[in-house]
């Protein structure tokens, strides 16, 4: 079984017309010592019946957001995703096209990229946007290495310690072979001290990256920040939080030159990880250095307004080596489904969503505080995420939380050995009430 | 039908006041916003996103989609891409609850299924690359390419060799170069001889102690497995380099033949084109990598491993590169392979890549009737014919065969690649099409060839546009909509 | 892009050996056919269905859907058929595992969340007709008529009264007759006046003992609520009559009126009309009735009943008619409906009829500018044009406007419905319909009307085909395909 | 929120264009006696979010079939339903659809019908099949109809009492006030004896019903009572099963007259009972007087070959009380979804799908008549559906069943007060080994 149409009579006709007395003789061009003259050692052949009943059963060994209340967050959250987006991006014409190499053929892909790139644009106050990236980490990753495309002289990154783990991970080795170093600015208070910052810039500074709200939930000094590092004539790199751009300035408004995000809270399922969405938008000055696709509007030979790739020319195809980034398949379909979710919204819902989950965040905050010996970690406000200190291990009470169906939140303390005893919690829209207090009752029977 | 609705721009749709989603009332005590948010973080008023009601966002979509052409809906040979069916029991499995709600940061113990699901796609990648470990990180063939490099140069470092060139042919695809040079390498181009295979003599000159890596795509971007695979990666080897396999045109040697066999250390796939997973207007995609065991402590992290009948992602790897992206990988892909493979066993591998095979040998012998194949009567999975007689005699481009082509409801092979082919139309059939849509497109094409070439230099003439100027797109770019000032 | 693919018949399409859907192996012993079935009752060889790859099968029907306008890409003011916005949320929860897999016949208390919902929508169902007892088994609205009828009829001979007729105003729909005959009455058509209403004297002259229901749709199909009901149903039941009402139109007077309060005795609701319940080109809808409670021992069985908190399907019913299908109705587009009330709550219900009806006046204001609307300046959610005048002047007939408007893709009106109306075209646009497209629709009949007859006679133009003969197809019926002999 | 696009300032716009003052005033030719001056005593409106979650809730208080092992029969059966069916059913363009009256803006419901129409005939080996009535039920009585409009002078309904109970009180409620006598035949035995038909037919009789295979499961003796049946000029009616269709002779095949079957088998869910699928089939000399819609093909005015709805004559819009039925929405979308399923299978899956059943059905027959006090209750041959007779009461073994997560069939007795210690199980392609022995377990537990 294998979705092939030929039957065994077609094979005979087609060799007759190839003229190849076999199928073995199509191969022969393979030298016989690289042969495989064996069958794979795979499982055998499922049918649709078996297959269903076997993820059947993986299924019933995870205990997925809708059967164990989920308070996880760092880079992907339980939001509420519209019926709307779905009915999107699961049209044959969107999930089984490939990149819109011939325009003609692609119009529908094209405009609904050009549309995807203003949003971004509108959501994050910038300029320019591309038409999606792999997801939030590497998304860092080639901020910077536009940045070194744009300051080429300047070698020097520096990153806060309250961004992302993993997005500093990811950074630290894509950069291994690049003559770039990475410093990482300690945040002990929770965020980036501009002190602190100022004190580390030098002119050698290509960028600085700072995450807002922070890995802890923290809300950055943002603004200011991205002022003394333009000063000194670094490139500001921002990682957001699309939802909480609801309520908070947007970073297009305070001077961001490079922003990057992770879109997977734009309507798109946490599916363990991936695929999710890499969002980036820059100043219309570094337009030719962005990586990844660009759609551009134009028009047809008949005057008629379309839609085009455009700016390939920086891309990986006819660049190669000099390309602004190796990115050829990207996240095209996750894009799709944050248009049609940002649109869903509009600007209503998204500032109702970030309100909701601001509000039950501090709501939950407060009930968990008011349980002796758990207190907030960090003074600063936050948005949907904060960081609580606990009497024990943090991994250990989550592990009790867990057993009486609750995912209850991050030990900090996995990636910030300081802070063992700390728990990162986030709150999305969809957490009620009955839920909130189900977990500060669980968290009281420990 | 035209127009369809609401096929303006969703700006140019917007209505002040209209609402789709809407969200409960807050069913906790709530605080005035000052009191929470410092004022100056606080935007005065919300991104102005279009306002739009829920039927106009559908039609807008909808209309929007039927003017793609799509797997589902055409025949499409883009060479390369691998277009080959997208199963539907794929989506009903990847939708279920336990698989898509999960966090990928949710306790080891609360995901069991999932991880043995992943283990199991890391098995049966090393057993099909003859290879012996495997990292499904990758979010695509690109980033598969980065992280394969970023492994050598690490493994190097570790050797204390430095090694800082990366060989590659001229036919390859430009993410191989592009990736390398991320990965801080300096670049070489080897060049191919008339017949497209490798130039052994100009191999041989570039080849010395500083070569870290040779990637090869084989079979290569012409379509022809390289005869000289043997005699290549001995070469390589010999000079203490490593050969790392672009793994995109694996639908031709599946069960056939294995890199690992003929002499690879690394590779990546590209499970969006090999196994399946769907092409999604550009993507997602997932390129998972195998290397040699020599080279796994370099993998990223974290890497699915199992105790005893546990299974648990693995940080704890001190070699590692670390890792090319946040969580585990594009799992939604991985899920969509994993469930291809399953559904096809070894049986089913092996008829898949005979096929793909056929299916590209008999169009090449239709196609032939038309255009040259400067490479020769057989070929793989894919094969490359040329458009130069047509463009030489009568000024009929690669391009202007590939508009008309979807006034016929096919969507046009890839033009222009690989560059080492002139007026290059580069078509891979796959294994899912019938023998009857392989003759009709041939028929086609004679068909086209015969057309007059004014005609033709204007084709498209029955989608909604036709020839878009795309300098005029370069030069003057408008890459977003703005309210008119 | 034409032709699109895998268009031909599946028949023609058919190629011995294919397979899409594949049975595992029997995982139990099994014994030879002949020991499990006697020869004379098995079948020499499988229904020769046909044979269709997967990749075919999907190519084909998705391509066909192309070819069908529908509420999810054009604007479709079919007059009494509500094509409202079908909400995507209810086709998610209609989806859910847990509505969708139960059987008909499962112990009650195995799915008490669905009896607790159905049993909810029976007392909605109650609350908006203004009638006590509903029943939510038939399958449609025109089941929904005979339903009642049965009822009407088993009420009667438990009362020892002979009444053999049923009253329908000629403007009715023909579903009404229809079931009247069915339920074994004697049909007699009351005329309507001059203004489009019930015509008094015609009724009174043909009211007598042997009425047994008066059958009326309100607003009738012309659009404008019968300000003589009072006066109406005052008559029939003064007669010993019932008074039926056809609830096509409901989507006018939802909480703005309730049949109950306006002296309707018996009514059907179209939830696939009224309440979004998808259309599925040409079905299911779901025809639930609501009934005095004097007539609710009559009602089908089994009546979903609530004991203390437990729900259950009553079956201890002596007078019920007994049932007009098997099971409880068409539980998933009742499902929908339930989901699209809790959706829209009392207000949104009211915003919902008000918009129904201002929109539809809109829409008549802007259409009187072209074409006559004989029945005055104001209707309820629809009204009915007359293209007499061009017909007349020009001979361009209703049905050339409805082809010619395909071409600007907008779905045609009902035509020549109502018969009292002349080159009728009843349009009505709903609630979920925004002024800009009521006006382009407006616009574009401006436009079409002042087209040359000759090219609309000959309309539509852009579509795949243009007027069928309709006169071949019902005087050579070709209803299957069958293989050449 | 009710999905209205007017805002309040279009609505003051186009009511000045009306020339209303206001809303209200739309509404004045309503008597105001019969206005309902408050708001509809309906529960408040929910969000997406909150719906979501109600169902959620609603949900967590059923037992589905896959939680709760399904033996259920009686006419829905839980086979299994290929992916490709749900894709072809969901397409808006089909799904969002009306009727088909504008033959050019429906090409693709109609050549889809006329499909259905044609794959049904080949299923059943009738020469014309309707594009779908509601369900199984409704549709015996429309064929009862149909043979009314045949045999206007014949008034006598035969039917076995092993037809569907259901499908028998839907027939009576149906003919109560029409000329009609409805004569049921006992079948102690199981099935219908030809010799109990002989002696029940007579010149007016209009028409036999017969369900093969029956309630019970049993093969009925089909091919000799329709061979009786149109000996006495009666119409053969048989209500089949789909499915079974696939190793049994097709009623076609033995001269039946009328057709009809429950399509819930054919790709549809359970979904506790509708909306499912009628199909009614009948031979070329009924065409004119069949129930329901009829799609037929033809050419347009350029020769191109289409579809249109046809023989509308016969239909309630134009003939009123003469029509055949009375049918307008009928089942379209579930015809699609048959015809997609029939594809899907083919000759091979369907022969496959039918074998699998017989081979299980036998197996769980056998382990469960081991069990001491447990038989058969009837000696008659079966396919996927048996009827056993055990030592307690049916309903009460059921309950007990249930408790351990078996739905472990249908008490018989509830139609049958002769057979209250009799269960009728069903059994299809989806049940495992494993669930059959846990059924057995269960059994011997009780
Ligand atoms: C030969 C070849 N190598 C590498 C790639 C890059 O793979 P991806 O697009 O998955 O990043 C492609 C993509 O089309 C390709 O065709
Ligand atoms: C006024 C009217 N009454 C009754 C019906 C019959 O309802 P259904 O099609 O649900 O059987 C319709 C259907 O269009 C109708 O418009």
């Amino acid at each position: 079984m294998s979705y092939v149409l030929n039957t065994p009579a077609d094979v005979q006709e087609m060799l007759r017309k190839v003229g190849a007395a076999s199928l073995e003789e199509l191969f022969q061009n393979i030298p016989e010592s690289n042969r495989l003259r064996r069958l794979l050692n795979v499982p055998p052949s499922l049918t649709e019946i078996e297959l269903q009943q076997h993820f059947g059963e993986l299924c019933n060994k995870n205990q997925p957001a809708d059967q164990t209340v989920c308070f996880l967050g760092g880079g992907s959250y339980d939001h509420f995703i519209p019926a709307v987006v779905d009915v999107v991006s699961s049209r044959s014409e969107f999930y089984t096209a490939y990149t819109p190499y011939q325009a003609e053929a692609s119009q529908g892909s094209l405009q609904a990229f050009f549309e995807y790139q203003t949003l971004v644009c509108q959501l994050t106050g910038m300029d320019v946007a591309n038409a999606s990236l792999y997801e939030g980490a590497s998304a860092v990753a080639e901020a910077v290495l536009m940045s070194l495309s744009i300051h080429a002289k300047r070698s020097k990154v520096l990153v806060a310690e309250s961004v992302h783990p993993e997005y500093r991970q990811t950074l630290a080795t894509y950069l291994a072979n690049l003559p770039v170093q990475i410093t990482t600015l300690p945040t002990p208070g929770g965020t980036l001290s501009p002190e602190d910052l100022k004190k580390a810039l030098d002119d050698q500074t290509l960028c600085v990256i700072v995450q807002h709200p922070n890995f802890f939930g923290c809300l950055e000094d943002a603004e200011n920040l991205v002022k003394i590092t333009k000063e000194n004539g670094a490139l500001a790199i921002i990682s957001f939080d699309p939802i909480s751009l609801g309520v908070l300035k947007r970073p297009g408004q305070y001077g961001a030159d490079i922003v990057v995000a992770e879109g997977q809270t734009l309507g798109n399922p946490m599916a363990f990880g991936g695929p999710i969405l890499g969002i980036m938008a820059c100043r219309e000055e570094y337009v030719r250095k962005i990586p990844g696709r660009l759609v551009g509007q134009t028009v047809d030979r008949n005057g008629k307004r379309c839609w085009v790739l455009t700016l390939q020319t920086r891309e990986q195809h006819i660049r190669r080596e000099k390309a602004t980034s190796n990115i050829c398949t990207n996240q095209g379909l996750f894009a799709l489904r944050a248009a049609a979710y940002l649109t869903a919204l509009g600007p209503a819902g998204l500032k109702e969503t970030a309100e909701l989950c601001l509000h039950k965040a501090h709501y939950l905050a407060e009930q968990l505080t008011a349980i002796p010996g758990v207190s907030l970690k960090f003074p600063q406000p936050f948005v949907k995420e904060f960081t609580i200190q606990i009497p024990g291990d943090g991994a250990a009470t989550l592990a009790k939380l867990l057993a009486s169906r609750y995912h209850g939140g991050l030990a900090t303390g996995r990636w910030y050995p300081s802070l063992k005893n700390c728990i990162t919690i986030a709150v999305t829209e969809k957490r009620t009430k009955a839920e909130m207090d189900g977990l500060v009752e669980a968290f009281r029977g420990i | 039908m035209l127009p369809s609705q609401s096929t303006d721009l969703l700006f140019e749709m917007s209505h002040a006041g209209r609402r789709c989603h809407r969200l409960p009332k807050c069913d906790v005590p709530t605080k005035p916003l000052t009191s929470l948010l410092p004022k100056e973080a606080v935007a005065d008023s919300p991104p102005e996103l279009p306002e739009i009601g829920e039927i106009d966002l559908i039609r807008h979509f909808v209309n929007l989609s039927k003017r793609n052409m799509s797997i589902d809906t055409n025949f499409d040979p883009l060479g390369s891409c691998t277009m080959k069916y997208n199963p539907k029991r794929h989506e009903r499995l990847a939708s279920l609850p336990g698989m898509a709600n999960l966090h990928p940061l949710q306790a080891d113990a609360s995901c069991q299924g999932m991880l043995a699901m992943l283990y199991s796609m890391q098995e049966i990648l090393a057993e099909i690359a003859g290879l012996e470990s495997v990292s499904l990180q990758p979010a695509a063939g690109a980033q598969g390419e980065l992280t394969a490099l970023l492994v050598a140069a690490a493994y190097y470092r570790d050797l204390g060799q430095k090694r800082t060139r990366v060989l590659i042919p001229d036919s390859a695809h430009g993410t191989n170069p592009a990736s390398a040079a991320i990965a801080g390498f300096d670049t070489v181009s080897v060049k191919s001889n008339a017949h497209g295979f490798v130039d052994m003599a100009d191999l041989q000159a570039k080849l010395d102690d500083r070569t870290a890596v040779f990637m090869i795509t084989n079979p290569n971007t012409i379509g022809l497995f390289e005869k000289q695979i043997g005699e290549i990666t001995q070469r390589i080897h010999d000079k203490g380099g490593l050969v790392y396999l672009d793994g995109a045109n694996m639908n031709a040697i599946v069960g056939v033949t294995r890199p690992g066999d003929f002499g690879a250390d690394m590779m990546h796939y590209n499970v969006h084109k090999t196994f399946t997973g769907p092409h999604g207007a550009g993507g997602p995609g997932s390129g998972p990598i195998a290397v040699r065991k020599v080279l796994e402590p370099y993998l990223p992290c974290p890497a699915v491993a199992k105790r005893g009948n546990e299974y648990y992602l693995d940080y704890d790897r001190p070699k590692s590169i670390g890792r090319v992206r946040s969580f585990t990988g594009n799992v939604g892909i991985l899920l969509r392979g994993y469930a291809y493979i399953r559904t096809l066993g070894p049986e089913g591998l092996k008829e898949m890549t005979e096929n793909a095979v056929l299916n590209a040998n008999y169009l090449l012998a239709r196609v032939k009737e038309t255009f040259d194949v400067p490479h020769g009567d057989r070929c793989m999975h894919e094969f490359v014919a040329s458009a130069r007689k047509m463009k030489r005699e009568r000024g009929i481009s690669a391009m202007d065969i590939a508009k008309r082509l979807l006034d016929f409801g096919y969507h046009a092979p890839t033009v222009y690649f690989p560059l080492v082919v002139p007026e290059a139309l580069m078509i891979e059939p796959t294994e899912t099409e019938s023998k009857l849509t392989l003759d009709e497109f041939a028929d086609t094409l004679i068909k086209i060839q015969g057309e007059d070439p004014e005609f033709l230099r204007k084709a498209p003439h029955t989608l909604s546009i036709s020839r878009p100027d795309e300098i005029k797109a370069a030069k003057e770019p408008i890459l977003r909509w703005r309210a008119a000032v």
